[in-house]
């Protein structure tokens, strides 16, 4: 384990010298803004074999249900130009699986936990949080993923649904009194009215985005790629609308964004962060270059170094237009 | 399992879509066992499409030498794109990924059934058998002659082999899956590996259904991560009387026991 | 102009061996499903130095509307991972040039012309389809461009709109009667109920899609790199959403689709014809090859040749689910 | 104007990021004049990503041997690529885009003001008004040496000229517009074509304001088609006594007179 005792001392070496990567969202405190996205990282345990993934920011896990999903028939994989589409169908293990054995796993690694949770209708929410009350002091935040169809209301996704979301993030936030996180969908024009909702309902940030509905064709044999039809779309693609969508959020101050969407570089995380996002998802990025969370923070690092920047803070929303 | 860039010190042209590629790599001769694989990243330094990696099942280790090697066949973009790569040239890449197989448990005979390209990940557990001794049938099928030049790499290896083309071309005609239901009786005590097209490993989940030899079947799914986070590489097995679970094809696999493997 | 020569007799050949890429939206019928993209073909003159643009199915014109408009600020171009953002702010000369000038020399070069119009409200779009009525003879349709801004409804694209859609291409078809094309906007989620209804306003087919908002940023400056901070994506990059989005139209039936978003080669356009588009749009592929059009139709040609496919329906809304 | 590709004869590396490419093209050597541009693919065959052309000056044509140049900066992703092609290796490109220079209703003396990368285009008009047997002078100002090796290319057109670099390591020390500024009398009766960086087309304009000089810069924008149907690489240009109108580089320009371009 040298390479993950020298990391430790690079951390602390920088972290000494004055040039600081924190960020804070609401009650949430990050040592960094580098944050691993839900359902591409599980708990961090696969990664840690690459590099010692307690030094991100957090780590957002698997969207977990109250009972075990199977997901999606594959195939549930397909490479697009410069983007993936995903259908995983939300596989998970359950959230007590999750209690019992991963974040505890997460836990020995020192990992900063985000867990985050969604549930077919309002009832199921509420219920796998009240799962998650138990270790409530053992997570740093929650995040309610709302992408996620709603399965009592014709299968549209929650986070088309203003209310829905209020209603949701309103029920967690009673139940845990920890910090909550919505993540909301690009795939619907309300991204605002929803992001408003969830201030309302007492979330502390937005993640922002999730995937992007897309789908993708065989010309041999006339089949859909994804055994779901229909799938996600992630990955650099992507990133031009994630900015976006940032933006129309940053821009009107409703709650602090950690942004997402195709982030592969120092550099990407950057122009999120000047956008506005006050931490940054890294998702697909993590399947193809197993350590780009921690090239990232060092990306940034130097930047701030070179640049003579002492506070991440201050590029955070500096866009000039 | 590491990330990691290693040198190319060959990338050899056997037919016009198959090539074997030399790797000078101490780690992975180090901890790779046969059965494992390793994820390619097939576009040029910071260029991000095309955007996943490739599996790649490892096919040689020559612990000697430091230097493992694949044999793949150009299908798309990606290996388009490492076929071009030249001795010198660094692949980056990473690895041992999945588990490796263990041969200690085992019969004493070994079957190996490849189909294809599905022969190259049965390579490396031929080796292995035949250094421990074990009794070593290679029954490898091909549509026509485009794996001659692999025939060589068979020879080194000593042991029995049967090779049949569906084109009469190399060896002899005919399916793979044939010639292992024409010789049962002589594969009685053997344990078997398969790995090749789907059809073939549903005929040989066929022929092996009401027989207890031990099938091993290696399988590919397209991947996302590799390493078992996404889910995206997902297969069906039975689980119970009627119902099925999804496993891990990077993670659980690549190798399942055939006889549970759902192909629907 | 011996290459145009050839070209020629080559369709000729291949149109008289029996293998049919005739299609038809409606009361509208194309020689082959490929149509060039508005506004990324001007009127077809410039390309026609690359290969012959009377081969095409037709070409759109750039969007224009009653005055000329001078567009947006630059940087009006930004490159992003396989695909483009423009915000050119549907610059144009303005109707009466296009009758007076472009027109005619788009006829000279025996191009099939559809026309694009937009306007700032219904009004300037009643206003420039009555200029058009002239000239109604020489064009084979009038495409909507639903996707501006509705000036007068506060800036929202006519497409979010369904009864602004509606309203919009019932005066069209009233007062031109010829078929109108309703083109929808991606950034939307009722895009179901602005095809509904176009098809109520009287449109005899839809294109989809227009391109997708997004933002990049440029790290040295803080800048956006598109004058107008925001702008559209398209090209490769976008070709998943575009295909989700046509899925979602024809599966339901409602009205012909031109298909398009991220098509640069023959198979992406028969992705789309499978998914049960009538024809393809081809947009920022002529930017990179610039006889992309000529290469399309060939391809899909040959695809039927060697599948011993007769006519290019069979392959129609084949998609196998 | 074609789509074309021509074989690569030399892709010479002039210093760090400065590169010299010859190209074999007939039709370009035929079609072209000085001034105009090529549009150049800058990723490999079948690859999309960089999407973009590139759009680069001709720098020089050399008729007897159908051969053009083009004088390039590594500044990204498509320039990286095109630096790294071989001699023998095929350029996808369309040419000659824009509008060329017609030099024959011009003064008898011509004043070449180029700033880095800027020379690239001036260089065949200095070529051509030498061979028209017009007095031709070439200032050129940089940051540093690092264009060194192109005084050769210079001296070959036996011209006169001046080098100023910022860090006097190569030439006077100083702004190239400071030079202009400084010898303003002496080039009192010349036509000028300046292009460089946006910095220093300002300042000429600037010095140019109120004098009588004809002054023609050569301009750079965002390209996406290169041949004028997208309107993605207008400039602002002064119309009537207020007003401006967006032009398009690529097909209006890409020379321009200088003062009536608005930068703001
Ligand atoms: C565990 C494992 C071991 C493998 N070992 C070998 C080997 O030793 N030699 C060899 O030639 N091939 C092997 N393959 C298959 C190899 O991964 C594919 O041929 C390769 O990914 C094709 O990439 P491409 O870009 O050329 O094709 P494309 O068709 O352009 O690839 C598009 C996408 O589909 C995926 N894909 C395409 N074909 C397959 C496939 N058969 N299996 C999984 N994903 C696929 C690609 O990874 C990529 O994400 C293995 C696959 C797996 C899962
Ligand atoms: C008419 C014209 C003539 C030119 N002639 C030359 C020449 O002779 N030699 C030379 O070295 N350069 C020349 N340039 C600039 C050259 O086009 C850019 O340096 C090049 O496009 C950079 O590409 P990149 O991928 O390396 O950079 P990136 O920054 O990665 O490019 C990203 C995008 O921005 C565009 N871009 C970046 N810089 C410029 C620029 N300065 N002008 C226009 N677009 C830009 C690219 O085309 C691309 O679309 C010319 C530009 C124009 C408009
Ligand atoms: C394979 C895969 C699985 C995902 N699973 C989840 C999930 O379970 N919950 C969730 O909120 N988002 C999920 N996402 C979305 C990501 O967290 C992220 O929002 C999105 O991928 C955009 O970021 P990227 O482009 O960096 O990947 C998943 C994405 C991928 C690619
Ligand atoms: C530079 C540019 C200009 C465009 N102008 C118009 C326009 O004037 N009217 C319109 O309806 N669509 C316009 N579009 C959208 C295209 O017609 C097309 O819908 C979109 O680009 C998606 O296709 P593509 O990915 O093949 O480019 C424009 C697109 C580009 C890239
Ligand atoms: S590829 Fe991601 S879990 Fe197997
Ligand atoms: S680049 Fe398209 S008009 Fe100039």
């Amino acid at each position: 384990m040298t390479e993950q005792d020298s990391l430790f001392s690079y951390e602390t070496d920088t972290g000494g010298n004055g040039f600081s990567l924190s960020v804070r969202l609401g009650r949430i405190k990050l040592d960094n803004p580098v944050i691993a996205c839900s359902g591409t990282f599980a708990c961090g345990l696969e990664y840690s074999q690459f590099y010692n993934t307690a030094i991100l920011g957090a780590v957002t896990t698997k969207s977990y249900s109250l009972k075990p999903i199977e997901g999606n028939p594959p195939p549930r994989i397909c490479e697009t130009a410069s983007g993936m589409l995903n259908s995983i169908g939300l596989q998970n293990d359950g959230i007590d699986i999750f209690i019992k054995k991963h974040l505890h796993e997460a836990e020995k690694l020192g990992i900063k936990i985000i867990l985050s949770i969604f549930g077919q209708d309002p009832e199921e929410f509420r219920k796998v949080a009240s799962r998650a009350a138990d270790i409530k002091e053992r997570i740093i935040a929650v995040e309610l993923n709302l992408s996620c169809p709603n399965v009592k209301n014709g299968g549209m996704a929650f986070s088309a649904m203003p209310d829905e979301v209020e209603k949701i993030v309103s029920s967690t936030v009673s139940i845990l009194n920890i910090p909550v996180i919505a993540k909301l969908s690009p795939n619907h024009q309300n991204l605002v009215e929803a992001a408003m909702a969830a201030k309302k309902g007492g979330a502390e940030a937005l993640s922002v985005i999730n995937t992007v509905v897309g789908m993708a064709v065989d010309i041999e044999t006339f089949m859909p790629r994804l055994g779901n039809v229909l799938g996600g779309l992630s990955g650099p693609a992507v990133k031009p609308i994630a900015l976006a969508k940032v933006y129309s959020l940053t821009r009107e101050k409703i709650l602090p964004v950690i942004g997402m969407g195709g982030v592969f570089s120092w550099q990407d995380a950057l122009e999120f962060l000047v956008v506005g996002a006050s931490a940054v998802g890294i998702g697909t990025a993590n399947f193809i270059q197993y350590d780009v969370g921690e090239k990232i923070i060092e990306g940034l690092r130097n930047y701030l170094k070179e640049k003579k920047i002492y506070d991440i803070n201050e590029v955070i929303g500096r866009l000039r237009t | 399992m590491k990330l990691l860039t290693g040198e190319i010190l060959s990338n050899e042209k056997y037919s016009d879509n198959l090539y074997k590629m030399e790797i000078f790599s101490p780690y992975i001769c180090k901890n790779a066992t046969a059965g494992q694989f390793i994820n390619v990243k097939c576009s040029p330094e910071g260029v991000l499409d095309p955007l996943l990696r490739r599996p790649f099942g490892i096919f040689n280790i020559e612990k000697k030498f430091n230097v493992f090697s694949m044999l793949y066949r150009v299908k798309g973009r990606g290996t388009k794109f490492i076929s071009g790569l030249k001795s010198g040239d660094m692949l980056d890449f990473a690895g041992p990924m999945g588990n490796g197989i263990d041969l200690n448990g085992n019969e004493n005979n070994i079957l190996l059934i490849g189909g294809g390209i599905g022969i190259a990940p049965l390579y490396l557990i031929a080796k292995v058998a035949g250094e421990m001794k074990k009794n070593v049938f290679f029954a490898a099928g091909f549509k026509d002659n485009s794996y001659l030049r692999w025939e060589k790499d068979l020879i080194e290896l000593k042991i029995n082999y049967a090779v049949l083309t569906e084109d009469g071309s190399w060896g002899e005609k005919g399916l793979v899956s044939d010639y292992v239901w024409n010789n049962m009786k002589s594969f009685k005590n053997f344990d078997i590996y398969c790995c090749g097209p789907r059809d073939m490993l549903k005929t040989l989940q066929n022929i092996y259904k009401d027989r207890n030899n031990k099938v091993t079947a290696l399988l590919e799914e397209r991947m996302a991560c590799g390493v078992g986070v996404c889910a995206g590489c997902v297969v069906k097995l039975r689980k119970g009387k009627k119902g099925f679970s999804y496993k891990k094809v990077c993670k659980d696999g690549p190798a399942f026991n055939l006889g549970e493997v759902i192909f629907d």
